[in-house]
């Protein structure tokens, strides 16, 4: 890699608490990826290249002009490689469902470790444990002091962590979306054309999937919900939720090119909500509650009953980023973990901001 | 940095605050008629008004727990009074949606309540606002808005395995979630 | 390979860590290897609707979501007692077999492919994709590229979306293909056996017929005597979507075949406190620690484990490329299935993996030939109460379990995942050991090439820690720290962090 | 992502208001000033003032005096509540430059001293409360009302005596007025009775004067027989749809001879102007002084219409002008405003079967016996029983009958009292009968009501003041031997403490007053709001009682509840008043709390397209996107909240300036300490 010549701009491509879903999405940029690679240098790829972790420490801070940050805030290495990373990075892009809300592993926000714990390593099922061993940071093997990562109490996405320059959301990304975003940054990084304001998300639309739905849609009333293996045959053409299944679409962003309604599933809402929209979920329920047609206390909690799992119907990508940001045992549980030394340490939290005696969520 | 961010009086006792939702055209009367009528309520109370109870987003409420209310009464015109109609209704089925998805968050059904309230009930409201803070009171506050985390667990990473007790917010919910 | 200094090691991500300790001879006296994360699914998957479980156990792992999304499917048929129509299964496995050829070719050309085809010696900024296209030409690259857009795009054309599938459903799919997408199927399913010939005919021409690659395969430094497991057909050839589990013995001895169901009669999972992952192992035989042999619990779960299980293969190309594969590396009669001789040397997985990418090229060919295949018949609608289900497919790092429990509305009370890459997380311990031992003697490292060979030695497994932690296959950030019996550090060595 | 406030964007004022001791006495005001200086200068805050009077000329001139010198750009008031004051203060803000939408008033005397007694908490509360005007005040935006021209039609809706006011101010005013009657004729349920309270004139003698006004007013355009189907619109520029049913003579040539009604062999109890005790044909015109003197032939019980023959009206008509090939029409007409004159119906007696209605034949209804008691009656003002010719030696009289009872209305009906009254002194007029009220209390507040109740208590009506408990004909005492034919009126006089069996001839049941039966259609197909029992809800039942809800729409009369002849004259003639004050105008402006769609954003998902009741959300099919009617929207925000793209938005409510409420509400603690926010939940570093 150290042939590419050090004016083009430097990428990093890092992953946290992440599936490897969203390399896996920019790697299938296929033939693309060749374009990409020679538009610029790639400093930092673990998924990819050899990558020495010592150089980046090394780097002079802000020498990466580029870090795709991948995967949620699971671990006291996630947090300190966001602190190293939105160090040594001009532009840090919170890449993927995971950086920016959490995505399906932020569901653990429903439950404290001992639970998690309980569930992996607790004995029974297959898992053979009568003295209830649990991994442990530091254990002192007969050789030995053995260190693993601290598992913290909640998972956090990147922005709640370190400040976030852009976002590029979906499960993965779409990788022609991911082209046109990298496409348009390497343009105004370059200077032959206008990087996007500070803050707003690339990649992805500002509306919501019904609007790159294909599906016909009427004047929408729910006289109940269904589950999509209960139905026969699902109108092909017809708006899935007017059909009773519980699809997101309506207040999921838009950018995916309505793939899984296409494909006759509903939208699970992995590119999170639409543009300004404080909390999904919020957002969600009052749109399918608003058009529940019945006007009596009862017949509305039949058809609510047609919706399982609330939560996870309404916070399933976002509920590490939602307002609550998970269950109340978990909040009440949790003091951040700031192992020492590492940059949280140095910079508690909203220390920053102007009037800390009244700084809230609003920012957020 | 008090233990409980939200209530900590100089006399240490848990005093919850509480945010109320109102609609411009009853509720919110109702409290100016309280007010006129000099009807005397706990003062835990903290009155949002908006033009219609129509107009409530899940995210208001939402916000509010986040931000440290130990509890949210929602206020409209009683069903067929409504001053637009119908919309009371639409807050009415927001509001049971909303309870199922805070119930599984941990959040007790006490801690979200709706009030329906004309414009000449004053005394009602006033008496309802009461009610709901002492039952608050009694659960003591919620967790967020940076209630006190238990020591033996703050910060920790390493945890015994969990005993078989469900922990008290799953109890409290064993009547919305039966 | 550059020495690089030492960094405190919790300050890296993804790192896979291995610690070496040496005895007061200087020789090694234990080694660990340690995997750093945990998501939780097991805990938060409960209290959601089973058929939801489809897609969100995709996101366990970006790299192989398809066989998440397979097992999970499955699972959820089994708690509904539902039999999805025949079309509906065939359409799956043909997905299926389009992501093992992409996974296969993935694996072999972009991340062990360098091992072999740069050479272990060669400077690491060479020992990648890149270095690959530059010694197999940029045609072969290109037709590297053009395999995994085609088979992703076969992902895409019946999973709705090339990664994270979502058309499973309790009962089937949620929609069929069209006779222009069927077309463009058997298409790229002609090409990949064409290029599961290509790449076999690669892999003489390079590693075979190189003695130094040939000793390595074959030699004593990458051998391991363990059971080996597999899911086979009714006919005892390899299958990937569905059959019944067959374990043998080191020496070839049926341990046992059982429905997949039964799983827990079979496996069990041990708990170290130093390592987030858990170390399956065989339950009748028991935990013995980290070692061989016949008398230890511990067994793979891998291409060379499933050719070691099976009697052969089910199509033509692939059992050919099976018969020499005996032939070449355990030539004569065996007490394994089918008679063969068993082969315990690790690196024989890459040829391994790419007789199972020939199979799965033309498994594809005949499903999409089927005429059956463009049916729309693709759903059944479960009737009775769901209650509980295992689902089970063989993914490319080994058996993948999933089994839910279900309330009588469907909602998941419990779950327990026995993940690929973790049946072999015990052996890709002791391989690592092994190369170690080999390596350093009187507390001296033999040779530069220690953290590459270490390397290959779990490269060949293939883990994809993507399942627990966030690697990519192969690409283990690694760190080797060897420390003297007073537990001072003697030696630091590190690369891929 | 990353927005930490850089430094606040406003210049914020804000101004506590003592007002007198109201709020001073339980709230520190100076308390509350200085801790808003300080704390809340991080939101923008210049200045924190107190004064004993905001309201005052020299509080506002305070306000103003600021905008000026010192820039402000936000103003927060905190004084008591905005429905109270906002006008003032808004005013005070533009009389300063200052667009009035960025000063917002918040109650801590409503809703803080008034209600709390705890100084400490008080003081803390308004801390919040103030912080949470602070917080909002910054979200706002400068606002331009909106401006709709006004048609200067207006639709009256009913031709009742509070209809025909109505009607007749507005025509006379020089503006054309629609006028719609269900019945033949207009003229209400004023046009059946014979003498009115407490004066005792005749109803016929001072409103058929008014009916022919109208029938001959050059501005007035007369549907009866008609009804409005559908309105559509908003103020200014309604169109209502008017269906006119088929009166099968052709009102052009008809000269309201009457010939055809006296030749009309059928003849048909009259439930509407006769109240079920008098006959008419099936060719009629209601009363001899009917509007329009057009008669109607009732199809269903004409016998050309039943058995194909008859046609005795067409044979005999001098002009020619039956036509039985007539069918219903519809015309629409534009208007600028509504009124709506609904009136009430008459509460039905057989649900109080105690009372025998319908069993005994001679208990009557209230208005049974208005019809029986005027000259121009079934029985030429003659007070008979059933048999038509007896005439009653004792009559009952029951008040409140349906209302001021749990079972049936809890409301009182506001005439029962004077009309009991008023029937007590007509029966003494024209018979020798002794007259028993039976009664609850006597309400007679009127102007010159209880002189009346004194004078009928004179002329010796007998008043027992209990709860009839039944009316029968069973005798059930020895000494009722005989009584036989008799009714017993069984009561408990809680005067005298005792029961009380009374036989009397006749009985008088003063029923109350119900919505019209079709009240709730009628509200929806106005867009109107009505209180669960039916009646029109006002916009404020003191401030603004003929008003409703909905912009251009009026109420006037009993459609708002029970009432009187004047008040209901006094609506009409008001709810004209209100119209043609806009009228003048020739436009007028709506708050601008309106929503409005971000096309961009909206993604045609049809989520809001059933929420809204003023049918101001229009889909565009062609570019798959919904659009706010900003004149038909009233600003409720339902759609706002339920848009899932935040495509939807609101002024004076949006989502920013709830949030940001909420966020300063919360920012103090009950003690009124700055709340410590959960670190989680905290804003991120920058």
């Amino acid at each position: 890699m150290s042939a590419i010549i050090a004016t083009k701009p430097r990428l990093a491509m890092y992953w946290a608490a992440s599936c490897g879903g969203c390399d896996i999405a920019v790697l299938n940029l296929h033939e693309k990826i060749l374009d990409v690679a020679a538009a610029v240098e790639i400093v930092f790829w673990p998924a990819v290249m050899d990558a020495k972790y010592h150089d980046v420490e090394a780097m002079p801070d802000g020498y990466i002009d580029v870090c795709l940050f991948s995967g949620g805030i699971r671990s006291s290495e996630n947090e300190e490689l966001a602190h190293l990373l939105r160090r040594k990075s001009k532009v840090l892009i919170a890449f993927g469902s995971c950086a920016n809300e959490g995505c399906i592993p932020g569901l653990a926000n429903l439950s404290t470790v001992p639970e998690i714990f309980a569930a992996s390593y607790g004995d029974g099922n297959s898992t053979v444990n009568p003295d209830g061993v649990l991994p442990v940071p530091s254990w002192a093997a007969p050789q030995g002091e053995l260190h693993i990562p601290a598992f913290l109490p909640v998972l956090r996405t990147l922005d709640q962590v370190v400040p976030v320059d852009y976002s590029v959301p979906g499960c993965p990304p779409e990788s022609p979306r991911i082209a046109e975003a990298l496409t348009a940054l390497l343009a105004g990084l370059t200077g032959t054309g206008p990087l996007p304001p500070s803050g707003s998300v690339v990649g992805a639309g500002v509306s919501t999937v019904c609007d790159e739905c294909t599906r016909t849609r009427n004047v929408k009333k729910i006289e109940r919900f269904v589950r999509i293996q209960e139905v026969p045959a699902l109108d092909p053409t017809l708006c899935l939720l007017e059909q009773g299944i519980p699809c997101n679409g309506p207040a999921t962003r838009d950018g995916c090119g309505a793939l899984c309604p296409a494909a006759g599933a509903q939208c699970i809402g992995c590119y999170g909500a639409a543009d300004g929209v404080v909390d999904y979920g919020a957002r969600l329920m009052s749109a399918f509650a608003s058009v529940v047609e019945a006007d009596e206390p009862e017949e509305i909690d039949r058809i609510l009953d047609g919706i399982p799992d609330p939560v996870g119907q309404m916070y399933r990508f976002s509920l590490a980023r939602s307002l609550l940001r998970g269950s109340r045992t978990v909040l009440e549980a949790d003091r951040p973990v700031v192992p020492p030394g590492s940059a949280a340490a140095a910079a508690p939290v909203g220390a920053a901001s102007p009037e800390p005696a009244l700084a809230g969520a609003r920012g957020r | 940095m008090s233990a409980h961010p939200v209530a900590a009086p100089l006399d240490g006792a848990f005093e919850p605050v509480i945010l109320g939702f109102t609609c411009n055209w009853c509720s919110y009367r109702a409290a100016d008629l309280a007010g006129t009528a000099r009807i005397k309520y706990p003062p835990n109370v903290r009155l949002v008004r908006l033009m219609c109870s129509g107009r409530l987003d899940p995210a208001f409420v939402l916000s509010a727990f986040a931000q440290g209310a130990d509890a949210v009464i929602v206020s409209g015109c009683w069903p067929g009074e409504c001053h637009y109609q119908v919309q009371n209704l639409k807050a009415l089925k927001r509001f049971q949606l909303l309870r199922r998805v805070v119930a599984g968050l941990g959040i007790e059904p006490t801690r979200l309540q709706l009030v329906w309230a004309s414009a000449a009930e004053g005394q009602r409201l006033a008496n309802e606002i009461g009610r709901i803070t002492e039952e608050v009171r009694a659960l003591g506050p919620l967790g967020w808005g940076g209630a006190g985390a238990d020591p033996a667990v703050a910060g920790t990473t390493v945890l015994p395995v969990r005993e078989g007790a469900p922990p008290p917010a799953e109890r409290d919910l064993a009547e919305v979630t039966a | 390979m550059t020495r690089i200094t030492i960094d405190p090691i919790t300050r890296l991500e993804g790192h896979g860590k291995i610690e070496i300790f040496l005895d007061p001879a200087g020789e090694v006296e234990r080694t660990y290897f340690q995997v750093p994360e945990l998501r939780g699914f097991e805990q938060f998957c409960v209290g959601r609707p089973v058929e939801e479980m489809p897609v969100l156990v995709n996101r366990i792992c970006g790299v192989c979501p398809e066989a998440h999304h397979m097992a999970a499917a499955k699972a959820a048929d089994a708690v509904y007692h539902v039999d999805p129509p025949r079309p509906a299964k065939l359409l799956r496995e043909l997905l299926y077999s389009a992501f093992y050829v992409a996974d296969h070719t993935t694996h072999f050309y972009a991340l062990s492919g360098p091992d072999f085809v740069v050479g272990p010696d060669a400077p690491v900024a060479e020992r990648n994709l890149l270095g690959v296209l530059k010694k197999v030409g940029s045609d072969a690259g290109g037709r590297v590229i053009e395999t995994r857009r085609r088979c992703h795009r076969v992902v895409e054309i019946i999973g709705g979306r090339a990664i994270h599938p979502c058309t499973s459903v309790p009962g089937g799919l949620t929609k069929g293909i069209t006779a222009e997408e069927r077309a463009e199927i058997e298409e790229t399913a002609r090409r990949m056996i064409d290029f599961g010939a290509f790449s076999l005919q690669l892999f003489d021409d390079l590693i075979l017929g190189n003695p130094g690659y040939v000793e390595m395969i074959t030699g004593p430094m990458y051998q391991h005597e363990t059971y080996s497991m597999g899911l086979v057909d009714g006919a005892g050839k390899v299958n990937f979507y569905d059959g019944r589990v067959r374990i043998v013995g080191p020496d070839g001895a049926l341990h046992g075949e059982y429905a997949p169901a039964d799983y827990r009669e079979w496996i069990a999972e041990r708990v170290e406190p130093w390592t987030y992952l858990k170390f399956p192992y065989l339950r009748k035989v028991g935990w013995d620690g980290f070692t061989d042999g016949a008398a230890s619990g511990v067994y793979s779960a891998t291409p060379l484990s499933r050719l070691n299980v099976a009697d052969g293969m089910a199509t033509p190309n692939a059992q050919a490329a099976f018969e020499r594969f005996y032939e070449t590396l355990a030539p004569g009669p065996g007490a394994g299935p089918g008679g063969k001789r068993m082969v315990h040397g690790r690196l024989a997985m890459h040829w391994a993996r790419l007789v199972e990418l020939t199979y799965a090229a033309e498994r594809m060919l005949e499903l999409v030939s089927d005429p059956e295949i463009t049916s729309d018949r693709v759903r059944a609608v479960p009737t009775e109460r769901p209650t509980e289900g295992v689902g089970t497919v063989e993914a490319p790092r080994g058996t993948l379990t999933h089994h839910y429990w279900t309330d009588e509305r469907g909602i998941l009370t419990k779950v327990n995942l026995v993940v690929g890459t973790t049946n072999n997380y015990a052996p890709i311990a002791m391989s690592v050991e092994r190369a170690a031992r080999s390596l350093i003697h009187g507390g001296e490292v033999v040779g530069e090439g220690l953290l590459n060979r270490i390397e290959m030695a779990f490269r060949a497994y293939d883990p994809c820690f993507g399942c627990a932690t966030h690697s990519l296959p192969g690409q283990m950030p690694l760190e080797v720290v060897i420390r003297d019996a007073a537990g001072g550090v003697v030696d630091v060595r590190r690369q891929f962090c | 992502m990353n927005t930490q406030p850089v430094g606040p964007r406003e210049k914020v004022g804000v101004y506590i208001c003592h007002c007198g001791s109201n709020i001073a006495g339980t709230v520190d005001v100076e308390a509350v000033r200085d801790w808003a200086a300080e704390n809340l200068a991080g939101h923008g805050v210049v200045i924190a003032r107190d004064n004993k009077f905001m309201c005052s000329s020299t509080g506002q001139e305070l306000i103003e005096k600021d905008i000026e010198e010192l820039g402000l750009s936000r103003v927060v008031v905190a004084a008591c509540s905005p429905h109270m004051h906002e006008k003032t203060f808004r005013g005070a803000c533009a009389r300063a430059g200052l667009n009035p939408y960025l000063c917002e008033l918040v109650s801590i005397r409503e809703q803080v001293s008034w209600v709390h007694s705890d100084k400490a908490a008080a003081t803390a509360k308004a801390k919040a409360v103030v912080a949470g005007g602070v917080f909002r005040v910054e979200e706002h935006a400068p606002l331009e009302p909106i401006r709709v021209p006004i048609n200067p039609a207006t639709l009256v809706v009913g031709g009742g005596i509070a209809g025909i006011t109505a009607a007749l101010e507005l025509a006379d005013a020089g503006f054309p007025v629609h006028m719609v009657e269900r019945e033949p004729s207009i003229g209400g349920h004023m046009a059946m009775f014979d003498k009115t309270f407490p004066t005792l004139d005749c109803a016929a003698c001072i409103l058929t004067p008014k009916m022919n006004e109208v029938g001959m007013h050059p501005n007035v355009t007369l549907h009866t027989w008609s009804e409005v189907t559908d309105l559509s619109g908003y103020v200014g520029s309604f169109t209502a749809t008017i269906k006119h049913r088929a009166r099968y003579i052709n009102a052009d040539l008809c000269t309201g001879c009457g010939i055809c009604q006296e030749k009309c062999p059928v003849k048909v109890v009259d439930q509407v102007y006769e109240a079920g005790i008098g006959y008419r044909k099936s060719a009629y015109m209601p009363f001899p002084q009917a509007v329009p003197k057009v008669p109607v032939i009732d199809g269903p019980n004409c016998t050309y219409f039943s058995k194909g023959t008859c046609k005795a009206c067409e044979k005999f008509c001098p002009t020619g002008a039956i036509d039985f090939t007539q069918q219903d029409d519809e015309v629409k007409v534009e208007v600028g405003n509504v009124v709506l004159a609904t009136g009430f119906e008459l509460f039905d007696s057989r649900r109080v079967e105690q009372y025998g209605y319908g069993r005994l034949p001679n208990v009557f209804t209230s208005l049974e016996f208005e019809r029986m008691s005027n000259a121009a009656g079934p029985t030429n003002g003659r007070i008979v029983l059933r048999d038509g010719v007896t005439e009653p030696k004792s009559v009952g009289i029951i008040h409140c009958v349906g209302s001021r009872d749990r079972n049936y209305n809890s409301f009182c009906s506001a005439i029962c009292c004077m009309q009991s009254l008023k029937f007590a002194h007509l029966i003494g007029e024209h018979t020798d009968a002794t007259v028993h009220n039976f009664y609850i209390d006597v309400r007679a507040p009127g102007k010159a009501f209880d002189e009346f109740y004194q004078r009928v208590l004179e002329e010796g009506t007998i008043f027992v003041r209990g709860r009839v408990a039944e009316v029968t004909d069973a005798l059930r005492l020895p000494d009722e031997a005989d009584q036989d034919g008799r009714l017993i009126v069984q009561v408990e006089d809680s005067l005298a403490g005792m029961q009380r069996r009374i036989p009397v001839d006749m009985v008088i049941l003063s029923a109350g007053l119900e919505p019209p039966h079709d009240a709730k259609e009628t509200a929806h197909r106005f867009g109107i709001s009505c209180s669960s029992d039916g009646w029109v809800i006002e916009r404020h039942p003191k401030l603004d009682p003929v008003a409703t809800m909905t912009d251009g729409i009026f109420a006037a009369g009993c459609a708002l509840g029970p009432r009187d002849i004047p008040s209901s004259v006094a609506n009409g003639a008001a709810a004209a008043a209100r119209i043609l004050g806009r009228i003048q105008q020739k436009e007028m402006s709506l708050e601008p709390v309106r929503a409005s769609v971000d096309e961009s954003r909206c993604s045609g998902c049809r989520i809001c397209n059933d929420l809204c009741p003023y049918n101001a959300i229009l889909f565009h099919e062609d570019q798959m996107v919904s659009e706010v009617n900003a004149a038909l929207c009233q600003g409720c925000g339902t759609c706002v909240a339920a848009c899932p793209a935040g495509a939807m938005s609101g002024t004076g409510f949006s989502d920013a300036q709830v949030m940001a409420q909420i966020e300063g509400l919360l920012s103090v603690t009950a003690t009124g300490e700055p709340r410590v926010p959960h670190p989680l939940l905290e804003g991120v570093p920058a």
